[in-house]
Protein backbone atom coordinates (compact mmCIF):
# COMPACT_ATOMS: atom_id res chain seq x y z
CA UNK A 1 0.00 0.00 0.00
CA UNK A 2 1.17 3.35 -1.22
CA UNK A 3 0.64 6.21 0.89
CA UNK A 4 1.58 9.88 1.72
CA UNK A 5 2.50 11.85 4.24
CA UNK A 6 2.78 15.84 4.98
CA UNK A 7 5.98 17.26 6.34
CA UNK A 8 5.62 20.27 8.02
CA UNK A 9 8.35 23.28 6.53
CA UNK A 10 9.79 26.19 8.86
CA UNK A 11 12.04 28.86 8.51
CA UNK A 12 14.54 27.91 5.53
CA UNK A 13 12.99 25.16 4.78
CA UNK A 14 9.31 26.83 3.99
CA UNK A 15 11.23 29.76 2.36
CA UNK A 16 12.43 27.40 -0.19
CA UNK A 17 9.79 25.14 -0.92
CA UNK A 18 7.27 28.19 -0.89
CA UNK A 19 5.01 26.19 1.08
CA UNK A 20 4.56 25.40 4.87
CA UNK A 21 3.77 21.88 4.20
CA UNK A 22 4.86 19.53 1.14
CA UNK A 23 3.24 15.96 0.67
CA UNK A 24 5.53 13.51 -0.26
CA UNK A 25 4.89 9.74 -1.23
CA UNK A 26 5.34 7.37 1.58
CA UNK A 27 5.75 3.35 1.03
CA UNK A 28 5.50 0.53 4.60
CA UNK A 29 8.65 1.07 5.83
CA UNK A 30 10.30 4.07 4.93
CA UNK A 31 12.77 5.45 6.95
CA UNK A 32 13.52 9.24 7.93
CA UNK A 33 16.73 9.07 6.15
CA UNK A 34 14.65 7.92 3.02
CA UNK A 35 12.42 10.78 3.03
CA UNK A 36 15.05 13.27 3.35
CA UNK A 37 16.70 11.93 0.64
CA UNK A 38 12.96 12.13 -1.47
CA UNK A 39 13.00 15.54 -0.29
CA UNK A 40 16.33 16.88 -1.79
CA UNK A 41 15.66 15.19 -4.74
CA UNK A 42 12.58 17.26 -4.93
CA UNK A 43 14.06 20.51 -3.57
CA UNK A 44 17.93 20.64 -4.57
CA UNK A 45 18.41 23.60 -2.38
CA UNK A 46 17.29 21.84 0.28
CA UNK A 47 21.56 20.79 0.40
CA UNK A 48 22.29 24.23 0.96
CA UNK A 49 21.23 24.25 4.65
CA UNK A 50 23.71 23.84 6.85
CA UNK A 51 21.63 20.41 8.63
CA UNK A 52 18.73 19.47 8.29
CA UNK A 53 16.87 16.83 11.06
CA UNK A 54 13.73 15.59 11.06
CA UNK A 55 11.02 15.02 14.09
CA UNK A 56 8.81 12.72 14.26
CA UNK A 57 5.63 13.62 16.75
CA UNK A 58 7.52 16.25 17.97
CA UNK A 59 10.43 14.43 18.70
CA UNK A 60 13.91 14.42 17.41
CA UNK A 61 14.07 11.37 15.37
CA UNK A 62 17.31 9.34 13.97
CA UNK A 63 17.39 8.92 10.28
CA UNK A 64 16.76 5.07 11.04
CA UNK A 65 13.26 5.68 12.35
CA UNK A 66 10.37 4.49 10.53
CA UNK A 67 8.07 6.72 9.61
CA UNK A 68 4.04 5.81 9.74
CA UNK A 69 1.35 7.31 7.94
CA UNK A 70 -0.35 9.19 10.87
CA UNK A 71 2.89 10.59 12.51
CA UNK A 72 3.31 14.49 12.04
CA UNK A 73 6.54 14.50 10.71
CA UNK A 74 8.41 18.18 10.79
CA UNK A 75 12.04 19.41 8.79
CA UNK A 76 14.21 21.24 11.16
CA UNK A 77 16.51 23.18 10.13
CA UNK A 78 18.96 24.79 12.37
CA UNK A 79 17.82 26.92 14.93
CA UNK A 80 18.53 30.29 16.01
CA UNK A 81 15.84 31.25 18.99
CA UNK A 82 16.63 33.35 21.85
CA UNK B 1 5.88 28.16 33.23
CA UNK B 2 6.88 27.98 29.54
CA UNK B 3 4.73 29.98 26.98
CA UNK B 4 5.60 30.92 23.81
CA UNK B 5 3.52 34.20 22.57
CA UNK B 6 3.56 36.57 19.87
CA UNK B 7 2.57 39.32 22.56
CA UNK B 8 5.45 41.60 24.34
CA UNK B 9 6.64 39.73 27.11
CA UNK B 10 5.77 41.22 30.24
CA UNK B 11 8.71 41.15 33.05
CA UNK B 12 6.79 42.21 35.80
CA UNK B 13 4.43 39.43 35.48
CA UNK B 14 7.32 36.93 34.78
CA UNK B 15 8.56 38.35 38.68
CA UNK B 16 5.53 37.38 40.52
CA UNK B 17 5.86 34.01 38.95
CA UNK B 18 9.00 33.49 40.35
CA UNK B 19 8.22 34.24 44.08
CA UNK B 20 9.04 31.73 46.45
CA UNK B 21 9.72 32.26 50.17
CA UNK B 22 12.53 30.52 49.78
CA UNK B 23 14.16 31.75 47.14
CA UNK B 24 17.00 34.37 47.91
CA UNK B 25 18.25 34.65 44.51
CA UNK B 26 16.83 35.37 41.19
CA UNK B 27 18.66 35.67 37.89
CA UNK B 28 16.47 36.75 35.06
CA UNK B 29 17.55 36.79 31.70
CA UNK B 30 16.29 38.64 28.67
CA UNK B 31 17.37 37.88 25.17
CA UNK B 32 16.82 41.62 23.19
CA UNK B 33 16.54 42.05 19.67
CA UNK B 34 19.79 44.41 19.00
CA UNK B 35 20.43 46.60 16.16
CA UNK B 36 23.53 45.11 14.27
CA UNK B 37 24.82 41.96 13.59
CA UNK B 38 28.06 41.68 12.37
CA UNK B 39 28.01 45.35 11.73
CA UNK B 40 25.34 45.19 9.57
CA UNK B 41 21.97 46.72 10.29
CA UNK B 42 18.79 45.08 11.37
CA UNK B 43 15.40 46.36 10.41
CA UNK B 44 13.33 44.09 12.35
CA UNK B 45 13.41 40.01 13.18
CA UNK B 46 11.05 37.65 12.62
CA UNK B 47 10.23 34.52 14.41
CA UNK B 48 8.86 31.25 13.91
CA UNK B 49 8.20 28.62 16.16
CA UNK B 50 6.83 24.59 15.67
CA UNK B 51 5.40 25.44 18.82
CA UNK B 52 4.29 22.15 20.12
CA UNK B 53 7.72 21.00 19.65
CA UNK B 54 9.25 23.75 20.95
CA UNK B 55 7.26 23.92 24.13
CA UNK B 56 7.96 20.23 24.80
CA UNK B 57 12.07 20.65 24.14
CA UNK B 58 12.09 23.47 26.30
CA UNK B 59 9.97 21.09 29.01
CA UNK B 60 12.76 18.91 28.86
CA UNK B 61 15.09 21.63 29.38
CA UNK B 62 13.66 22.70 32.29
CA UNK B 63 13.23 19.42 33.84
CA UNK B 64 16.91 18.76 33.21
CA UNK B 65 18.02 21.97 35.30
CA UNK B 66 15.66 20.94 38.27
CA UNK B 67 17.54 17.81 38.34
CA UNK B 68 20.73 19.29 37.97
CA UNK B 69 19.89 22.26 40.53
CA UNK B 70 16.59 21.98 42.95
CA UNK B 71 14.86 25.49 40.99
CA UNK B 72 12.15 26.51 43.26
CA UNK B 73 10.62 28.54 40.40
CA UNK B 74 11.33 28.82 36.50
CA UNK B 75 9.60 30.80 34.06
CA UNK B 76 10.48 30.46 30.15
CA UNK B 77 8.90 32.95 27.88
CA UNK B 78 9.49 33.39 24.21
CA UNK B 79 8.23 35.09 21.94
CA UNK B 80 6.94 35.00 18.23
CA UNK B 81 6.10 37.11 15.21
CA UNK B 82 7.61 40.64 14.33
CA UNK B 83 9.96 41.61 16.61
CA UNK B 84 11.60 45.16 16.87
CA UNK B 85 15.28 46.74 17.96
CA UNK B 86 14.77 46.69 21.96
CA UNK B 87 12.28 43.80 22.21
CA UNK B 88 12.23 41.28 24.57
CA UNK B 89 12.67 38.07 22.36
CA UNK B 90 13.14 35.83 25.22
CA UNK B 91 13.23 35.64 29.20
CA UNK B 92 14.26 33.06 31.42
CA UNK B 93 13.88 33.47 35.13
CA UNK B 94 14.88 31.38 38.22
CA UNK B 95 14.39 31.21 41.51
CA UNK B 96 16.79 29.18 44.19
CA UNK B 97 17.66 29.45 47.72
CA UNK B 98 21.66 30.33 46.43
CA UNK B 99 22.72 32.40 44.32
CA UNK B 100 24.96 30.19 42.31
CA UNK B 101 22.33 28.02 41.47
CA UNK B 102 20.14 30.56 39.84
CA UNK B 103 23.40 31.56 37.73
CA UNK B 104 24.13 28.06 36.43
CA UNK B 105 20.54 26.80 35.45
CA UNK B 106 19.77 30.53 34.00
CA UNK B 107 22.74 30.22 31.62
CA UNK B 108 22.21 26.53 30.98
CA UNK B 109 18.38 27.28 30.17
CA UNK B 110 19.27 29.78 27.30
CA UNK B 111 21.91 27.72 25.80
CA UNK B 112 20.57 25.10 25.55
CA UNK B 113 17.58 26.63 23.96
CA UNK B 114 19.36 28.30 21.13
CA UNK B 115 20.59 24.51 20.56
CA UNK B 116 17.75 22.00 20.62
CA UNK B 117 14.88 24.16 20.74
CA UNK B 118 12.64 24.45 17.39
CA UNK B 119 12.43 28.37 17.39
CA UNK B 120 13.77 30.45 14.06
CA UNK B 121 14.70 33.88 13.59
CA UNK B 122 15.43 36.07 9.96
CA UNK B 123 17.00 39.06 10.01
CA UNK B 124 16.03 41.70 7.69
CA UNK B 125 18.15 43.80 6.81
CA UNK B 126 16.88 47.48 4.81
CA UNK B 127 18.80 45.38 2.02
CA UNK B 128 18.15 41.78 2.27
CA UNK B 129 16.83 39.45 4.99
CA UNK B 130 18.73 36.09 6.45
CA UNK B 131 17.40 33.29 8.16
CA UNK B 132 20.17 32.68 11.11
CA UNK B 133 22.76 30.00 11.31
CA UNK B 134 20.78 28.41 8.36
CA UNK B 135 23.41 28.14 5.77
CA UNK B 136 27.08 28.24 6.03
CA UNK C 1 23.55 53.64 37.98
CA UNK C 2 24.79 52.86 41.69
CA UNK C 3 22.34 53.44 44.23
CA UNK C 4 21.62 52.90 47.81
CA UNK C 5 17.90 53.49 48.87
CA UNK C 6 15.64 52.78 51.91
CA UNK C 7 12.29 52.35 49.14
CA UNK C 8 11.92 49.09 47.68
CA UNK C 9 13.60 48.94 44.65
CA UNK C 10 11.58 49.23 41.53
CA UNK C 11 12.36 45.68 38.51
CA UNK C 12 10.83 47.78 35.86
CA UNK C 13 12.51 51.60 36.07
CA UNK C 14 15.77 49.28 36.86
CA UNK C 15 15.08 47.84 33.08
CA UNK C 16 14.60 51.08 31.82
CA UNK C 17 18.26 52.09 32.37
CA UNK C 18 19.47 48.86 31.17
CA UNK C 19 17.90 49.46 27.40
CA UNK C 20 20.41 49.91 24.18
CA UNK C 21 20.29 49.75 21.01
CA UNK C 22 23.37 47.58 20.48
CA UNK C 23 22.18 45.68 23.89
CA UNK C 24 21.59 41.27 22.48
CA UNK C 25 21.98 40.16 26.08
CA UNK C 26 20.26 41.56 29.90
CA UNK C 27 21.27 39.67 32.73
CA UNK C 28 19.10 40.96 36.03
CA UNK C 29 20.08 39.51 39.45
CA UNK C 30 17.91 39.99 42.24
CA UNK C 31 18.94 39.13 45.98
CA UNK C 32 15.82 38.53 47.76
CA UNK C 33 15.58 38.08 51.50
CA UNK C 34 14.95 34.61 52.49
CA UNK C 35 12.64 32.90 55.18
CA UNK C 36 15.07 30.54 56.26
CA UNK C 37 18.95 30.73 56.99
CA UNK C 38 20.50 27.32 58.17
CA UNK C 39 16.88 26.17 59.10
CA UNK C 40 16.10 29.07 61.29
CA UNK C 41 13.14 30.66 60.70
CA UNK C 42 14.09 34.69 59.66
CA UNK C 43 11.19 37.42 60.58
CA UNK C 44 13.00 39.87 58.81
CA UNK C 45 16.61 42.12 58.16
CA UNK C 46 18.23 44.63 58.67
CA UNK C 47 20.37 46.31 56.57
CA UNK C 48 23.06 49.41 57.07
CA UNK C 49 25.28 50.74 55.30
CA UNK C 50 28.37 53.35 55.23
CA UNK C 51 26.97 54.99 52.06
CA UNK C 52 29.86 57.03 51.11
CA UNK C 53 32.21 54.05 51.25
CA UNK C 54 29.52 51.93 49.91
CA UNK C 55 29.03 53.87 46.88
CA UNK C 56 32.58 54.52 46.09
CA UNK C 57 33.33 50.49 46.46
CA UNK C 58 30.55 49.94 43.75
CA UNK C 59 31.51 52.72 41.54
CA UNK C 60 34.89 50.29 41.58
CA UNK C 61 33.37 47.20 41.16
CA UNK C 62 31.75 48.52 38.16
CA UNK C 63 34.67 49.89 36.94
CA UNK C 64 36.88 47.02 37.09
CA UNK C 65 33.54 45.25 35.60
CA UNK C 66 33.61 47.28 32.71
CA UNK C 67 37.34 47.32 32.02
CA UNK C 68 36.79 43.01 31.66
CA UNK C 69 33.82 42.52 29.89
CA UNK C 70 32.37 45.96 27.91
CA UNK C 71 29.59 46.16 29.24
CA UNK C 72 26.50 49.04 27.19
CA UNK C 73 25.14 49.48 30.88
CA UNK C 74 24.94 49.03 34.31
CA UNK C 75 22.75 49.02 37.18
CA UNK C 76 23.49 48.30 40.64
CA UNK C 77 21.21 49.21 43.77
CA UNK C 78 21.08 47.89 47.31
CA UNK C 79 18.60 48.74 49.61
CA UNK C 80 19.03 49.37 53.05
CA UNK C 81 16.66 49.72 56.41
CA UNK C 82 14.73 46.82 57.11
CA UNK C 83 13.38 44.10 55.00
CA UNK C 84 10.55 41.64 54.90
CA UNK C 85 10.86 38.05 53.59
CA UNK C 86 10.42 38.25 49.62
CA UNK C 87 11.12 42.10 49.32
CA UNK C 88 14.63 42.78 46.79
CA UNK C 89 17.79 44.03 48.76
CA UNK C 90 19.80 44.10 45.66
CA UNK C 91 19.53 44.16 42.39
CA UNK C 92 22.17 44.19 39.51
CA UNK C 93 21.81 44.69 35.76
CA UNK C 94 23.80 44.84 32.84
CA UNK C 95 23.28 45.13 29.35
CA UNK C 96 26.07 43.70 27.11
CA UNK C 97 25.85 42.60 23.04
CA UNK C 98 26.27 39.37 23.53
CA UNK C 99 25.13 37.09 26.29
CA UNK C 100 28.16 35.21 27.95
CA UNK C 101 29.56 38.81 29.11
CA UNK C 102 26.05 39.35 30.62
CA UNK C 103 25.88 36.54 33.19
CA UNK C 104 29.75 36.40 33.90
CA UNK C 105 29.96 40.35 35.10
CA UNK C 106 27.04 40.19 36.49
CA UNK C 107 27.87 37.38 38.85
CA UNK C 108 31.28 38.80 39.05
CA UNK C 109 29.34 42.21 40.75
CA UNK C 110 27.27 40.51 43.33
CA UNK C 111 30.11 38.15 44.30
CA UNK C 112 32.43 40.95 45.05
CA UNK C 113 30.11 43.17 46.63
CA UNK C 114 29.48 40.71 49.24
CA UNK C 115 33.12 40.37 49.61
CA UNK C 116 34.14 44.26 49.80
CA UNK C 117 31.23 46.56 50.23
CA UNK C 118 30.39 47.94 54.18
CA UNK C 119 26.47 46.95 53.97
CA UNK C 120 25.85 44.51 56.66
CA UNK C 121 22.44 42.51 57.54
CA UNK C 122 21.58 41.34 60.55
CA UNK C 123 18.82 38.69 60.71
CA UNK C 124 16.10 38.69 63.09
CA UNK C 125 14.48 35.60 64.38
CA UNK C 126 11.57 34.77 66.71
CA UNK C 127 14.06 34.05 70.04
CA UNK C 128 16.89 36.66 68.61
CA UNK C 129 19.45 37.77 66.60
CA UNK C 130 22.73 38.10 64.73
CA UNK C 131 24.78 40.53 62.85
CA UNK C 132 25.79 37.84 59.54
CA UNK C 133 29.25 36.58 59.38
CA UNK C 134 30.69 38.94 62.01
CA UNK C 135 31.60 36.10 64.36
CA UNK C 136 33.37 32.40 64.08
CA UNK D 1 50.03 67.83 70.31
CA UNK D 2 47.15 65.81 71.49
CA UNK D 3 43.75 65.44 69.33
CA UNK D 4 41.28 63.02 69.82
CA UNK D 5 39.39 61.41 66.66
CA UNK D 6 35.57 60.36 65.55
CA UNK D 7 35.77 56.80 64.81
CA UNK D 8 32.61 55.75 62.68
CA UNK D 9 30.74 52.23 64.08
CA UNK D 10 28.31 49.93 61.91
CA UNK D 11 27.04 46.83 62.19
CA UNK D 12 28.52 44.79 65.10
CA UNK D 13 30.72 47.18 66.46
CA UNK D 14 27.82 49.34 66.54
CA UNK D 15 25.67 47.33 69.06
CA UNK D 16 29.29 45.87 71.24
CA UNK D 17 30.11 49.46 72.09
CA UNK D 18 26.26 51.12 71.91
CA UNK D 19 27.17 54.12 69.99
CA UNK D 20 27.30 54.92 66.19
CA UNK D 21 30.79 56.93 66.69
CA UNK D 22 33.39 56.66 69.36
CA UNK D 23 36.16 59.41 70.35
CA UNK D 24 39.38 57.87 70.59
CA UNK D 25 42.48 59.83 72.32
CA UNK D 26 45.07 59.94 69.12
CA UNK D 27 49.04 60.86 69.24
CA UNK D 28 50.91 62.60 65.93
CA UNK D 29 51.45 59.88 63.87
CA UNK D 30 49.28 57.17 65.17
CA UNK D 31 48.65 54.90 62.81
CA UNK D 32 45.55 52.14 62.10
CA UNK D 33 47.19 49.52 63.65
CA UNK D 34 47.11 51.83 66.85
CA UNK D 35 43.92 52.60 66.71
CA UNK D 36 42.37 49.80 66.83
CA UNK D 37 45.17 48.25 69.62
CA UNK D 38 43.43 50.42 72.18
CA UNK D 39 40.02 50.07 70.65
CA UNK D 40 40.43 46.58 71.69
CA UNK D 41 41.74 47.52 75.36
CA UNK D 42 39.12 50.02 75.62
CA UNK D 43 35.86 47.43 74.22
CA UNK D 44 37.46 43.76 75.13
CA UNK D 45 34.14 42.23 73.02
CA UNK D 46 35.46 43.77 69.66
CA UNK D 47 38.04 41.31 69.73
CA UNK D 48 34.99 38.55 69.37
CA UNK D 49 34.64 39.63 65.92
CA UNK D 50 35.99 37.11 62.89
CA UNK D 51 37.42 40.42 61.03
CA UNK D 52 37.87 44.11 61.48
CA UNK D 53 39.47 46.58 59.25
CA UNK D 54 39.59 50.09 59.20
CA UNK D 55 38.44 52.97 56.36
CA UNK D 56 40.40 55.74 56.10
CA UNK D 57 38.51 58.86 54.61
CA UNK D 58 36.56 56.15 52.84
CA UNK D 59 39.06 53.60 51.72
CA UNK D 60 40.44 50.41 53.10
CA UNK D 61 43.56 51.31 54.48
CA UNK D 62 46.57 49.41 55.87
CA UNK D 63 47.89 48.89 59.45
CA UNK D 64 50.93 51.36 58.97
CA UNK D 65 48.85 53.85 57.06
CA UNK D 66 49.11 57.00 59.67
CA UNK D 67 45.93 58.51 60.92
CA UNK D 68 45.72 62.84 61.24
CA UNK D 69 42.91 64.51 63.02
CA UNK D 70 40.93 65.60 60.14
CA UNK D 71 40.75 61.93 58.68
CA UNK D 72 37.43 60.49 58.68
CA UNK D 73 37.90 57.18 60.10
CA UNK D 74 35.48 54.06 60.05
CA UNK D 75 35.75 50.11 61.64
CA UNK D 76 34.18 47.38 59.08
CA UNK D 77 33.14 44.73 60.56
CA UNK D 78 33.34 41.76 58.01
CA UNK D 79 31.01 42.58 56.09
CA UNK D 80 27.49 41.15 54.51
CA UNK D 81 25.57 43.12 51.89
CA UNK D 82 23.93 41.26 49.32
Amino acid sequence: MNASISVLLFGITRDITGQSAVSVPLSDGNRVGDLLQRLQQQYPRLSDIRSLLVAVNGEYADSDTVINSKDEVALIPPVSGG
Amino acid sequence: MIAITTDPIDVASALKLLQADEAGAIDLFLGVVRDKTQERSVDHLEYEAYDRMAISEMRKIVDEANRRWKLLRCVVIHRKGTLRIGEIAVLIGVATPHRADAFDATRYVIDTIKQTVPIWKKEIFSDGEVWVNATP
